[in-house]
């Protein structure tokens, strides 16, 4: 009995003398705290709060000592608990979402030439600036979809981009791959845009694609403040954006659409019904 | 020719080289066209600057672009005529460009007085400063300014110069036309060149497929240190560091020039221009171009004005043979397919391939399967496949890792792949990414 | 000699620990995503493998049996694999903290790692000299590596490959691994070990 | 000008692709078929039929299960059913050739995302696969029976079957040994459909080497490797190991060689990979066959490199153009 413990007891103290002895040799010193917030970061990478990923960000914020950018991605549910832990402030970032602002897909949109090659819309650009007549339209070959970390984006069977409203946590990824600038962030609340990205004349538009703005103003009168005309091409004033929705049916090529009532056609998001607050998005 | 074993260097293909259809057409005159497009950028540098109005009366010659920079060179009127626009017109690279729209006179009058001169009494930078004025550029396909080729700094001595009448690309007969029919031109621009350079070993490759060409340039380089050296008939021989290797043995270091190494390559298009542009003083405003492939109704040889728009040489070739499927300006392998024939030749335009619809393989991309053909046949000894793979997933370090910038994008690998992966393209793909990612740090 | 040759090769290619004796199977299939970090881990357990060998055997023969408390075998081996899996961890926090980060969790895990305490038991089960311990121990270190970095090799190519949804992460891992410990059968009894 | 293509350059190609790479290697295939059939009778067709046509059916299912697209017209579904039929003992069972052609597709290739994914060769996973489940059934083997001649199968040994067990009791060579060099060769011994005739498979590979589908590193490193290997310990001691030729006719090594270790998708891209590959091959090959629990030891052998083929990729980069260390640039 007593030879047992002694033995172990010895073999104890003599690991501990060397643990000791190389604990100090070894030393290197590590915050908690960082790793409490790696933890609490979603994990994407994706770069969204300009800082090389998450454990890049969750450096800064430990050695900051001062929160100096949001985690889209995480939104204010991590905030919050950043905040908290570094004792700060927290500071909230307006939620926004990613919009592709283009219906024209196959069939509404003509084609320049019949491009063969990688279906990647950035090689398709470099070659004659891409296959579409539009200079601005979705080329729909899918960067996006595969860019996105969180899985928001799907390819209509006649290759358009659509970005689920529900799934996009705003990181903004899907903004820098795409080409052609198609993708733009808007706030989380307003569902009504104008889905064009083209700023030719309404007679070139009207030449190339079935659903583009013409820049014929009728959105503009029906509801002046919600919309503006900047080098012929309308967009949503988001501020006011809650009686955007009334011009809807008055845009003769039914480009303005509103996300709260349907999709572009051939999306299978169907989540657009549901009335989404900002609730139950955290959730 | 005793059957030694032929210079030549590892990898590269034989794809079907399809020269019998203007091998032995001679170079034909091609009338003005009622329009000419000269767009402001033809070479690799800085675009050149317009320095004319739209109205302005020009002469055959007449400087119409100043040069922009050192790496760069003046663009000159095709013909004497009125400036009737300035504007954003299609260009060969795909997109709209600055361009100058000239309407013929029919006149055709030089300039005058034209700068010629001896090249025995002008020393070397007076030579070099003639290229320049004269818009001289590497006619193989790149394009680069040849005075700037011509003025290695000091540390890097240039021992060796070659002549690159190789023109590996199947289907185009330019070169050899050119070597046929004017012999003596590219001799007059060699001696200049070796002159510029100061060096005394020079040769000139030539692919066995053009034996001809071999025989009347050996017959007319005998006496003289110059040596014409056959080689092998393989895709891409042309390209300048095979063509160094082959020829000198000795590789151009990665990411490197062939200066580097003490070598100075030019095309033979370009050193007969080297000739021109010194002894009669003309200004690089016309070239020699293969119109061929199986949607033309007559393959030709044509000596072209820069400016011509290809509508107006495939109506000189009897129009189109059946509905065109692509229309290729420059060769099978490296050229660049082109929207309409309402893009101008310009000084880079080395042919004009119009492929029909059983031409082109319209075959869906498979999987890879490893099946190693791309490694194989890779000049550079890369891993076409790899990177591919890497440049579809966004890893681009990786790919930077496995040499993508190495690439010289000869197309061996897409031609040999039996998945029709668009190879060349991913790794073009890669290499711009890897740029961009230079470009952030 | 021959003898401890065929200690190393059976501990090696036949019996090999994970791929024969599925011992040390959370590690591996853990920090076998890239090769470095395979390599990086079989490193550390190779080096705690050793050194663990030499201190248990001196502890069963010196210490337990004299004493006569060979109950207390399991107890004392832990003890002396844990704090040499803490030296080793600070070792490499300290000189490659990249290493440190990427193996994260699984360094400190080398001490619940049951292919380091397997070994150091079977080596007093099969009654092998000093010598011959730590040849057996050096040859389950090196099958042990060998079938990580083989592993994290096959794992690298398949993450660049269009796995059915279903099958992603995880479980094509185990059909990977499964498939390598068959090719490994092929060994089976090449050695009377 | 709508109708025109504009794509990146190149716009010639050399006209091979994917499904006649695999059709060659099935018609390269055929004259072994046939001598398997012609040597064990209905059997072997029936094998034939059940193996191609499971893999080929597994594969549809597979392409909709996984919602990918079909993919049976390229071939290699119905190449990996031909090659694992030639896996199979004579007279096993049909049920085991559907398996084994369920396991090679699903496990084999579908579950890493179909052609060109697979780390592991199909064939060769059903058959180890089958091989360490059925042994019983696996290793049955009957003297061939060439059709006509009325002799009704006879269960016996194959010839490495008969020299581990001679070797295990007598540590001497079995007496018979050279007698059957000859009917190895044409095929007149006992083995599986494809492990039979040597001269059948050298056929088919002459075609593939012909018709530049294979290239000959893997293959021929494999088999100089084995008989080097074999050699050696043949001079050791032959009157305990058998001679090269021995290694070389029997078992299923010139099926192995050629048509296993050489599938692309499993095997390393580079030239020195492909070199190390095939003696890895080798030596495993004799390793397994001299020592090893198994006679037969070309199949472990194979899988065992596949597993080695990324490491195998990563480290024989070629020495890329104008850089002076190992793919550095």
């Amino acid at each position: 009995m007593i030879a047992s413990i002694l033995s172990l007891g010895a073999i104890g103290f003599l690991a501990a003398l060397t643990l000791g002895f190389a604990a100090r040799k070894f030393a290197v010193e590590v915050d908690p705290r960082e790793l409490a917030i790696l933890e609490l970061l979603p994990g994407a990478n994706c770069g969204a709060c300009g800082y090389p990923g998450c454990s890049g960000y969750a450096k800064m914020v430990v050695n900051g000592d001062k929160i100096a950018a949001t985690c889209p991605p995480g939104g204010s549910a991590v905030m919050d608990k950043i905040a908290n832990i570094m004792g700060l402030a927290p500071i909230t970032a307006e939620p926004k979402v990613a919009v592709v602002m283009c219906q024209g897909d196959n069939l509404k949109a003509k084609d320049k030439y019949k491009y063969l090659g990688l279906t990647d819309c950035r090689a398709a650009q470099k070659v004659a600036d891409g296959p579409k007549q539009c200079p601005g339209g979705c080329l729909g070959l899918g960067t996006c979809e595969r860019v996105c970390p969180f899985g928001a984006i799907e390819m209509t069977p006649d290759n358009l981009a659509v970005i689920s409203r529900k799934k996009c946590t705003g990181c903004g990824k899907c903004v820098a791959s795409c080409p052609r600038a198609v993708i733009r962030m808007a706030p989380l609340d307003a569902t009504t845009h104008v889905l064009c990205n083209s700023h030719d004349k309404g007679a070139l538009v009207r030449k190339y694609c079935e659903v583009g703005c013409i820049a014929c103003q009728i959105c503009k009168k029906q509801v002046p403040g919600a919309y503006e005309i900047e080098n012929l091409l309308a967009t949503v004033v988001y501020e006011n954006h809650q009686d955007a929705p009334a011009a809807v049916e008055k845009c003769p090529t039914r480009c303005i659409r509103d996300f709260m009532v349907s999709y572009p056609d051939g999306s299978s998001f169907a989540e657009a019904t549901v009335p989404l607050k900002k609730e139950d998005r955290a959730a | 020719m005793a059957m030694t074993k032929l210079k030549t260097f590892p990898g590269g293909l034989h794809p079907a080289d399809n020269k019998q259809w203007t091998a032995s057409r001679s170079i034909e005159f091609v009338p003005l066209p009622d329009e000419l497009i000269i767009p402001l950028s033809q070479h690799i540098g800085a675009p050149a600057e317009v320095c004319v109005e739209v109205g302005a009366l020009v002469k055959k010659g007449e400087i119409i672009g100043k040069a922009k920079g050192f790496v760069s060179v003046p663009v000159h009127a095709s013909t004497s005529g009125e400036v009737v626009a300035v504007e954003p017109r299609l260009h060969p690279s795909g997109r709209p460009l600055l361009s100058v729209v000239i309407k013929p006179d029919g006149e055709d009058d030089w300039i005058d007085p034209l700068p010629q001169g001896d090249p025995d009494k002008l020393s070397a930078d007076e030579l070099k400063d003639r290229l320049r004025d004269a818009g001289i550029v590497g006619m193989g396909g790149a394009t680069f300014p040849a005075h700037v080729k011509l003025s290695p700094p000091e540390e890097k001595p240039i021992d060796t110069l070659i002549i690159n009448g190789v023109e590996c690309e199947p289907y185009l007969t330019a070169d050899h036309r050119l070597m046929l029919e004017e012999p003596e031109r590219i001799l007059q621009g060699v001696a200049i060149l070796r002159k510029i350079l100061t060096v005394d070993n020079i040769y000139i490759g030539i692919e066995v497929n053009k034996p001809d060409a071999i025989a009347l340039m050996t017959e007319k380089c005998a006496g003289t240190d110059v040596k014409v050296v056959p080689l092998e008939v393989k895709y891409p021989q042309g390209a300048e560091k095979q063509l160094i290797l082959a020829i000198t043995g000795r590789e151009v270091p990665s990411g490197g020039l062939p200066m580097e190494v003490g070598v100075v390559v030019q095309n033979v298009g370009t050193t007969a221009a080297v000739a021109d542009a010194v002894i009669n003083g003309y200004p690089l405003i016309e070239r020699v171009c293969t119109v061929t492939g199986s949607g033309i109704s007559e393959q030709k040889n044509l000596r072209i004005r820069v400016g011509t728009p290809l509508q107006h040489l495939v109506d000189f070739c009897g129009g189109l043979n059946g509905d065109p499927a692509k229309l290729i300006m420059g060769g099978p392998m490296m050229g660049m397919t082109q929207l309409s024939l309402d893009v101008p030749a310009t000084r880079g335009t080395s042919g004009l391939l119009i492929f029909g619809e059983d031409d082109i393989p319209l075959v869906e991309q498979g999987p890879c399967i490893r099946c190693a053909r791309c490694v194989k046949t890779c000049p550079a000894h890369l891993l076409p496949t790899t990177i591919a793979a890497y440049a579809r997933l966004e890893m681009i370090d990786e790919a930077e890792e496995y040499c993508a910038m190495d690439c010289i994008e000869c197309g061996c690998c897409s031609y040999s792949c039996p998945s029709f992966i668009p190879l060349v393209q991913s790794l073009r793909h890669a290499k711009a990414a890897i740029l961009e990612k230079r470009r952030k740090i | 000699m021959a003898e401890l040759l065929l200690i190393l090769v059976s501990a090696i290619f036949v019996n090999n620990f994970v791929l024969a004796r599925f011992l040390g199977i959370c590690p591996f299939l853990g920090v076998s995503k890239k090769v470095e970090t395979a390599l990086g881990m079989g490193m550390a357990v190779t080096f705690v493998m050793t050194v663990a060998t030499v201190v248990t055997w001196f502890i069963q023969y010196f210490v337990l049996i004299p004493f006569g408390i060979e109950y207390l075998q399991t107890i004392a081996f832990i003890l002396v694999i844990a704090s040499l899996v803490q030296l080793v961890e600070m070792v490499i926090q300290k000189t490659s903290p990249v290493l440190y980060q990427s193996l994260g969790i699984f360094l400190p895990l080398i001490t619940t790692n049951c292919a380091v305490l397997g070994l150091a038991v079977l080596n007093i089960q099969k009654e092998y000299s000093f010598l011959e311990g730590v040849i057996f121990a050096l040859g389950a270190a090196i099958g042990f590596t060998l079938a990580m970095i083989l592993f994290a090799g096959l794992r690298e190519r398949v993450d660049l490959c269009p796995v059915p949804k279903s099958f992603r992460g995880t479980a094509i891992a185990l059909v990977t691994a499964g498939l390598l410990s068959l090719a490994f059968m092929g060994f089976a009894g090449l050695v009377k070990g | 000008m709508s109708g025109i293509y504009l794509s990146s350059s190149p716009h010639v190609h050399s006209g091979e692709t994917t499904d006649k790479v695999m059709r060659a290697v099935i018609y390269s295939l055929l004259p072994a078929c046939a001598v398997a059939i012609y040597f064990f009778g209905l059997p072997a067709l029936l094998i034939l039929i059940l193996c191609t046509g499971g893999c080929v059916a597994t594969e549809a299912v597979c392409n909709r299960l996984f919602k990918s697209k079909l993919s049976i017209a390229d071939g290699s579904a119905a190449l990996t059913g031909i090659l694992l039929a030639l896996n199979m003992p004579p007279n096993s069972p049909w049920w085991l050739s559907v398996l084994g052609a369920v396991i090679a597709i699903v496990i084999g290739k579908q579950v890493y995302g179909g052609l060109g994914y697979n780390p592991f060769n199909p064939a060769l996973v059903a058959r180890v696969v089958l091989l360490v489940s059925f042994p019983v059934h696996m290793t049955s083997w009957t003297t061939p029976a060439p059709l006509g001649s009325g002799i009704d199968a006879v269960t016996t040994a194959t010839p490495l079957g008969e020299w581990k067990t001679a070797v295990m009791l007598t540590g001497k060579l079995p007496e018979n040994i050279s007698a059957g060099m000859g009917d190895y060769f044409i095929g007149n011994m006992a083995g599986s459909l494809g492990e039979v005739s040597a001269l059948a498979l050298l056929l088919g590979a002459a075609y593939l080497f012909w018709k530049k589908i294979i290239s000959w590193h893997v293959p021929m490193t494999f088999v100089l490797t084995v008989v080097v290997f074999g050699g050696i310990f043949w001079l050791v001691d032959s009157s305990r190991y058998p001679n090269p030729l021995f290694h070389l006719l029997t078992g299923g090594l010139v099926l192995g060689a050629f048509y296993m270790a050489t599938d692309m998708v499993t095997s390393p891209v580079t030239t020195r990979g492909m070199i190390i590959f095939g003696f890895g091959c080798g030596v495993v090959t004799v390793l397994i066959r001299l020592f090893g629990g198994y006679p037969e030891g070309v199949s472990f052998a194979i899988l065992l490199m596949n597993a080695a083929t990324p490491l195998i990729d990563r480290y024989t980069r070629p020495r890329v153009f104008g850089t002076a260390v190992e793919g550095k640039s």
